[in-house]
């Protein structure tokens, strides 16, 4: 169940994609993201969650290069290189922001004040174990930012990932095979496909996208996923 | 009287010796204190150990550095960024030494060796490969690992304001290794945009006690380090 | 929408339990919350476990809480000043425990709670009897001992601003305790001197971030202690 | 030797002190305080010193509950009950100064930046042992303060107390009796006598008080001193 049929692989590559775009995985994330919570976005997918927080929701975005309340992109006349986010693009500060150091910052994260932070997968196990930093292969240089600190301390991690590698290997399995970010840190998993919770009695699937069976989705899945409906 | 201006980065960085740690503050360009890392490039002090969240753009400011072959040894984060090439190919040829470490364990132990703490416990890294020979123990029924202080012999700085006793300001992002490299370096070199009066920073609103600085350098209109790498320019 | 803004202190304390931990800002009167704490004796909560630098002067604020039998433990470091007779005549009298930290260690002791470290080692009381029982380990030739977190159910702090975020800036030395004891409870309460609007602090000179704060109480006119104290004043 | 004749004691008690005052004894510590430190001065007579530190040497004074660069006492229309120092006495803050909480200005201390603290003491060691805490009385309500954090780790520990007790007793001792605030931690000891300073080959006496002789110091120390003249 490693690999998957070459049929799948390519319903992906051509343009007869079943399931959510990046842009609604970000959008279905961006549901679960509560009034009045303090977010930590990852670089890539995680980060356009911001755009599709509902409307009413008033929600406070903290970069852990130093800025509780980063605010959307700039205009062009109002780039400072000094103001940037995690992922070393220009951000904006909103009213009710606040800069801090380095140690101040992950004083935060790691002190269980964020309420959630979203991140990209390369591999989730079934327990919830993340592997995002490092495919392990012996050229690649190591770099790991601030995605350990970030699972070991935000109180809820949702993973924003496509369902399958490119190649359509599983990249939600029973054990990670690279090198762990983090120990049973994932809560949610958003894929184009479902909606995956990570619970005490396994891989809780809690929804499907629109027109994708349980079965597909399993098919999928080196890891047995329990039917939530 | 006090007075911890000094007249150019070349006169401040001078005591830099072969051999030293120095802190190098900055997350990619936001902070990075370019005139002074130039300055360390003119005078040529090797076999430094450099810490930096990242290993630098282009090939100015640090990635030059290490380019001039200076750096014997990087301890970082993210050791890659968009525009990095010239860490990557001698790390690559085993030409220079990698400590990687997560970035909020990389400021916890520089802000501990500030702060007069040998080691502390963190929950970071805890079944990782970062952990691999290293101590841990449980608190409350969960798993931490033992982490060490980092300290240096110099802290290379930006700041935005700073008056004659060393007292600092930040720019937005810019603040963030600088507090806590002040903290841990036995000697601790600031370029400030603006070197101001005594009593012009509010001491509310002081960032880095003045405690921590030796040396002040005033660096009106500092080069910005994404202009130059687009323009590939090439230090020295 | 997030609004920390809360009508009264007595609003905000009611969730306070019997048995609970309370971390109280201040440095004798300074940073002392003064309403906070009256309306934590009005509301009753018994057997707390209460954790200030001192223990109160007078007859009123902290000295009062101990007073009307609210406090089952002290955690302090300077459990006596000019005049506090409310305290030495529990203890001594067996009625009031006190687990006596210094000054430094109980201050990096809250500040690990916040920062999610659980414990630390510090040169701090080496070789004295408050390092009895405690584990003691070398690094680099020299000894420490490891000193272990403290966090609280509730922080009762005193700010000088704060917006409906929670934002908040202090007033000189009344800061000291309240930045870090804000980090390391549970739930943290603030009375402030005056509550500005959301962009009226600037973000550089935010002391404590609204991530921190949970309520946020306008007290414009706070009870000064010295001046009860030198009345005579008994709360309640 | 550990009771002096009522002699010496009677000197004491009448005027007919021998040796410095308390404000000599101030006076004496303030000429070592160098240009450019860092001091933080504890309660009592080392409070004293720095309104005896030499014209034209700028000290920043730290007082441990938030504030770098301490100045006097304020006029009464300046006071603040927001502004005190470690006693709780109302000070004021110079141009310059710098406001932090007490995480930051412990650290500050423990991480030794500041250069020289000035104490009182109850006991010095031949070592450099210091007791001024406690007397170890069971009925005594223990009170540390900062006292232990700053002799752990400010650089230069000077200790200002009167050379013996009020009933005569020596205060430098071969080992403390009462509770350490800290083991080998003195630098030098100001005293109504003399200046001594805590070496590794002993301690060693560098400097009379007027009309004092080495033998008469001697006299009232229970440990052998060392006479550097």
């Amino acid at each position: 169940m490693n690999k998957h049929s070459m049929n799948s692989v390519a319903e992906n590559n051509n343009a007869i994609v079943i399931g959510w775009t990046r842009e609604q995985m970000a959008q279905r994330c961006a549901q679960d993201i509560e009034d009045g919570c303090y977010v930590n976005l990852g670089i890539g997918i995680p980060e356009k969650v911001a755009q599709y927080v509902p409307a009413g929701r008033e929600v406070i975005y903290h970069t852990e290069n130093g800025l509780l309340g980063m605010g959307p992109e700039p205009r062009f006349d109002e780039l400072d290189p000094d103001l940037i986010n995690a992922g070393k693009k220009p951000v904006t500060a909103i009213p009710g922001a606040a800069y801090f150091h380095h140690g101040d910052s992950f004083s935060m994260i790691r002190g269980k004040h964020i309420d959630v932070c979203v991140l990209g997968a390369m591999q989730v196990s079934e327990k919830g174990d993340l592997a995002n930093w490092s495919t392990g292969a012996p050229d690649a240089i190591p770099a790991v930012g601030g995605a350990m600190d970030l699972v070991a301390g935000v109180k809820t991690i949702y993973i924003i990932t496509q369902h399958t590698t490119k190649t359509g290997s599983a990249k939600i399995m029973p054990e990670c095979s690279f090198p762990l970010t983090g120990q049973r840190v994932v809560n949610r998993i958003y894929t184009d496909l479902c909606v995956i919770d990570v619970t005490e009695a396994g891989l809780l699937l809690i929804e499907l996208a629109p027109k994708v069976s349980f079965e597909y989705v399993q098919e999928r899945t080196d890891v047995t996923l329990i039917n939530a409906s | 009287m006090i007075n911890k201006r000094v007249a150019s980065c070349a006169i401040a960085i001078n005591d830099i010796k072969d051999g030293d740690t120095v802190m190098i503050g900055g997350f990619g360009e936001a902070g990075s204190p370019i005139e002074l890392i130039h300055a360390l490039i003119d005078h040529g002090a090797k076999n430094l150990t450099v810490i930096n969240n990242n290993t630098g753009s282009g090939r100015v400011g640090l990635a030059a550095l290490i380019e001039n072959g200076q750096v014997a040894k990087m301890i970082c984060s993210y050791p890659r960024t968009a525009n990095s090439m010239v860490f990557p190919e001698l790390y690559r040829s085993g030409k220079i030494e990698l400590e990687l470490v997560p970035q909020g364990t990389l400021a916890e132990r520089i802000r501990a060796a500030g702060a007069g703490v040998p080691a502390f416990y963190t929950p970071t890294s805890v079944g990782t490969p970062l952990a691999n020979g290293k101590e841990s123990r449980c608190f409350d029924g969960e798993e931490y690992v033992m982490e060490c202080a980092i300290k240096a012999d110099f802290a290379l700085i930006k700041a935005k304001q700073a008056d004659r006793y060393g007292n600092l300001t930040f720019n937005k992002t810019a603040r963030n290794f600088a507090p806590i490299m002040a903290m841990a370096a036995t000697n601790t070199i600031v370029q400030a945009n603006e070197i101001v009066e005594l009593g012009d920073i509010d001491p509310e609103n002081v960032v880095t006690p003045g405690i921590y600085v030796n040396q002040v350098i005033e660096v009106s209109k500092p080069l910005q380090e994404s202009k130059l790498v687009k323009e590939g320019v090439v230090y020295p």
